[in-house]
């Protein structure tokens, strides 16, 4: 961590320099959107039974998907990991959708195909989740390269931890983003554990961002947990890609404030750990800051919270009545038209 | 003799030969203080130490190959694959180097490669399937898939034992839910050999793995019917143990080939064209297979209880076929 | 008419298709100024322009999965593996992912990736390999190894027209040897279409690639003995002919299914199995198979000469069958 | 190319110190005999046709194997690449099996199970190429692991390509290496062209060495046609690596002095650096080192060289006289005792 240290206050938005109010106040409600949808998943339907099979979230690193997320446009092409719902949210998706997919409802984005974090779709111009970590790099190193190739000014940005650094397909995505200079933005959640696995087992080197120049690629270290930070990073990195100027990458140091998954209690992470990095909390210090330069008050940021929760409350109503899929539809679209 | 499950049947194996032999070792993702994702190596960090229970980084090409390299100065390497669905990442090494060593130019690569197989656990696409077809077409691999924690403890010393390369695949549905007393002391079960897991006369059920016990159940029902089936449990897939199988639809006439992996490319094929090629004019009915439909493996409920074969459906198709 | 060698088929066919549509494109390694291992995309960096023919690094795990994202911006990705012994290397990213996008989360993945393949040029374990079993068991791909040239250029272009992915299998040993005259203008074959390469009365041989003219050999030799062998040349091994396969056994009541690939698991499983299920009562014997040995494909000429089915050995196993 | 320069005259064998002439004549022999072996299977049996499929020469780059190989004992295991033959040599293989192996005679090391550079043998602790690029980088690994296991002081040595580098096994095996701090000492042989691909096309980065710090692992770029330089760099690995301070990587700049098999013509490659390589030949340079420092006269040297030539001869005789194998055997030792 020593490239980067936290600190309780944030840093100032530079760049951002006029809409700081209305951007921070964007990216709270993202971040607490995703708090709180994750928490009613992970701590209230799946300890109900309303949720099998595996629930992965990102609490205390919601920074780093919205804070990138909200550096690229509309058209830019995403691919998130397991812990950057977040992105979802700021496509369009809704919690109704988010829930019901978890609960494998029709409703969920991929029709209760496939479960949790593992969805996806193109016209929102985002990307399923590759289950094996890191296979998705290669992919977006792909897409990147279409945008290039067709000519427009679109960029590829793609999540993952690290872990996935290990991976034989994370090396070769980079080398061959780098080798084909694609407008590449590669965001890393370095959240210092691979489910129970800590970094230092992952990787002989002290910073994933040292891999870079044995790419020849340009990269930063941030603040995972500040996400006016991150929102900078990436918007140079954005710049930077869009200008033909090839990948970049940007590492996020944060800490995952949970178990692996919704059944892992995380027991081997070190106790102190914790409350180090609960006071880091990504929420409460845009909070603080956003108070702090007075771009919202007490009220209004509790008005925030308040609609969300709500919004929860009636989006899990409305997933609960949305109906199993029919087991007559199981095969089809395994093709283009199969029944 | 202590009831124990399958997961603990598996467990007790792995430490039982760690025991017996030094050049015994763990490697794979999580499988130290974590004890790997189910539990398979749990407290076996703290037995037998860092140095034999060994924390890889995400790398399954590497575990694998690794496992290998390690084999060749004499080590008895066991990989875990977190979930078999990513022994895709290690394919290469299992494929073109593992299996083809001792072809090739006459090395040994006593490797076993575990993989947590299987549905029926609500893990989707990805947490769900049954690879072993691949791993059969591939000369040079033993492939293994025991469903009952006797089999599972005596194979998983067998293999660990063998001196060819063999891929374990464990059904995650069968971890805690099957449960049976196990041999007492030191045991293995030969690889290559299948067993009756139920005797009957009308007709012979091929299969492996979770379809064992859900042929069990459907053969409940069947009997309360007056149809006796009977059921082969293969334990092996490669070398397959074909004299079993031809032994079985001799008897019965009939047979029904049963895998929950997918149907087309799967092992059933194999299985039904050694037996019209082996046992033809034994035959009262055509072999009939019955497997999962071709789609990946679907994680909403409705969906994976439709896709996967199960004592229902298993039982309408063996009456049908015992009417034929 | 020209007539054209079967390498030159499927270059026209990539040609024509390149220069129908700007969204095609070629990927892989030492395709650009080299024109590929095999010359296959001999001159199109040339006329196409290096924006269209990409050299990569030695990625085939990236190969494919680039091909893949690349298809999600709506281009046409024809990836090339130098040889398919190394499609291992990019199999996670077919098997798990290509293949699985439609059905999971309603994307498209058009994509092809050529895989030249087979043996009989010498080369030994690791340039030789047949893995086409491997992807027939896998749902959501589509795997095709045509035989003839124009087969081959009819069904490049219907690959790259597709809008799933396809594995397009490229048998080595026809590239220069089998030449024929293909149909003038712009044609596809259609996918999942089998053809019955040579009519017969006798018995049907289905089968595919090299071996449909290794069969063809042996049909001369029959036909002198008044043994007529019907030919059925399967064109696409993923969606399988099925009609066209029953058809031709209810035809002729006796089958042979042949394969280069290694025997056990092989696809020759599965349509032993579908024959035997569907047509059963047509069946005067017992369908038999016939493929390569379940070893590694060896080097030395005498070795693989054995290793390999061919005429002779194939007009024997039709000839003992023909007298059941 | 920046790092080195490599020069008409050799660098002076640091640490070799005493044993110079015996080691150079050795070194000389060695290089030598794979020369010329080399030439008669490229230049001579594959031309009539004696050899059938693919060939796989190291001209110009005998220095590197040569000079690696030789900086290790008996002991230690070595993972050639196909342009690595020298390390056969090394180990004891003869030219008559070399032969053998490349005309699928039962004579030759695989027993004409497999052809060309596809041979090994555990006895000679001599692990067979993997096809696959880069594949043996992690299987070296776990050898090197089995070492540091079993508490012996040996070392695993893997050699590979430029264009390896990109695969993900290379990766993945650097890592884990680096991870598990294990003896192993890596040897990349960057010749400029992976087949027709130069490395521009291979990495976005100057030297493979960049990668190391990446891996936090120490390297150094040295001039691969300078076989005594070779021979100091592999020294300070292998004692680096036994001292158990884990893996280190060489980077030898070198050159391709032929097409990438029997059948490439290499018109792709500039000519002008035909020329310039040819006079950095590393066997011309050691010659002219040993008649300058008067290690060896012209005589001793055509010696030599007239022995080598003599060798080839007869061994070839032999090599024809080989059998092929038995059909029969076809099937045998697919498994252990299987027939
Ligand atoms: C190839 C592969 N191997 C194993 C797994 C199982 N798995 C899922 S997440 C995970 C840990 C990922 O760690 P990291 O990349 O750091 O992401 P994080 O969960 O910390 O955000 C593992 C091992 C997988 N998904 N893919
Ligand atoms: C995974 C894989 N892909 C493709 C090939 C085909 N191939 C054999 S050698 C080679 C080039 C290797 O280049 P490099 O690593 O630089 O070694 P060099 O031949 O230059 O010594 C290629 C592409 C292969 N053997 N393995
Ligand atoms: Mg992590
Ligand atoms: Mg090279």
């Amino acid at each position: 961590m020593a490239a980067v240290n936290p600190t309780a206050t944030l840093s100032p938005a530079a760049g951002s320099a006029g809409d700081e109010p209305a951007l921070a106040r964007r990216l709270l409600y993202s971040m607490a959107l995703m708090r709180e949808v994750e928490d009613r998943i992970e701590r209230k339907l799946y300890r109900q039974g309303k949720i099998l099979g595996g629930v992965y979230v990102g609490r205390g690193q919601e920074a780093i998907c919205i804070g990138a997320g909200a550096a690229v446009t509309a058209d830019d092409l995403l691919f998130p990991c397991h812990r950057d719902l977040g992105l979802f949210f700021l496509r369009g998706v809704t919690p109704r959708q988010v829930f019901a997919q978890y609960m494998g409802r029709v409703g969920g984005l991929t029709r209760g195909r496939d479960g949790n974090m593992h969805m996806g779709d193109l016209n929102l111009k985002i990307v399923s989740i590759i289950s094996a970590m890191a296979a998705s790099v290669p992919v977006a190193c792909g897409a990147a390269f279409g945008f290039k190739y067709q000519g427009t000014k679109d960029v590829a940005m793609v999540f993952f931890g690290d872990g996935a650094t290990s991976r034989g397909d994370w090396h070769e995505g980079l080398n061959m983003a780098a080798v084909m200079k694609v407008p590449l933005v590669l965001i890393c959640n370095n959240n210092q554990y691979a489910y129970s696995t800590p970094v230092e087992k992952q990787m002989a080197c002290a910073h994933v961002a040292d891999r870079a120049p044995g790419y020849g690629m340009p990269s930063e270290i941030v603040d995972g947990n500040d996400v006016l930070a991150v929102h900078d990073a990436a918007k140079r990195a954005v710049a930077h890609a869009r200008e033909g100027l090839g990948p970049y990458l940007i590492e996020c140091k944060t800490f995952r404030m949970t178990g692996h998954s919704a059944h892992d209690g995380a027991t081997y992470v070190p106790k102190h750990l914790w409350a180090e990095w609960e006071a880091k909390d990504p929420i409460r210090r845009l909070e603080q800051a956003m108070l702090r330069s007075e771009w919202a008050s007490e009220e209004e940021i509790e008005g925030i919270y308040a609609g969300i929760r709500q919004e929860c409350d009636e989006a899990i109503e409305w997933a609960e009545r949305s109906p199993y899929p029919d087991p007559a539809t199981l095969t089809e679209g395994v093709y283009e038209g199969s029944r | 003799m202590a009831e124990i499950s399958y997961l603990e049947a598996i467990r007790q194996g792995i430490w039982e030969e760690m025991e017996r032999d030094p050049n015994v070792f763990l490697m794979g993702e999580d499988i130290g203080i974590y004890g790997g994702a189910f539990k398979i190596t749990a407290g076996m960090l703290e037995h037998f130490g860092e140095k034999r229970v060994v924390d890889t980084p995400i790398s399954e090409s590497a575990i694998v190959g690794a496992a290998i390299g390690a084999s060749f100065t004499g080590l008895r390497p066991v990989a875990e694959m977190q979930f078999a669905d990513f022994i895709t990442c290690g394919f290469d090494q299992i494929v073109n180097f593992a299996a083809k060593c001792r072809y090739r130019w006459g090395a040994a690569a006593p490797i076993v490669v575990r993989a947590p197989s299987g549905g029926g656990i609500h893990g989707g696409p990805y947490h769900s399937q049954n690879p072993e077809a691949w791993f059969v077409h591939t000369p040079g691999l033993k492939v293994i898939a025991p469903a009952t924690p006797s089999d599972a403890k005596g194979l998983i010393k067998a293999a660990i034992r063998d001196n060819d390369p063999c891929i374990f695949f464990e059904h995650k549905a069968l971890y805690r839910k099957i449960k049976e007393d196990v041999p007492e002391g030191d045991y293995t079960v030969p690889i290559g050999k299948a067993r009756v897991f139920r005797e009957g006369r009308d007709l012979s059920v091929i299969t492996y793995g979770a379809m064992v016990h859900a042929a069990a159940e459907a053969a409940v029902t069947l009997a309360a019917e007056g149809i006796e089936i009977e059921i082969v449990d293969l334990r092996t897939l490669l070398p397959l143990d074909e004299e079993a199988i031809l032994a079985s639809v001799r008897k019965t006439s009939k047979a029904v080939v049963l895998h929950e992996a997918t149907l087309t490319g799967g092992i059933g094929g194999e299985i039904v064209a050694r037996i019209t090629e082996k046992a033809f004019d034994a035959l009262d009915a055509p072999v009939v297979r019955m497997a999962a439909p071709d789609t990946p493996v679907p994680y909403s409920p409705t969906l994976e209880e439709a896709f996967l074969p199960n004592a229902r459906t298993i039982a309408e198709k063996a009456r049908r076929l015992a009417l034929y």
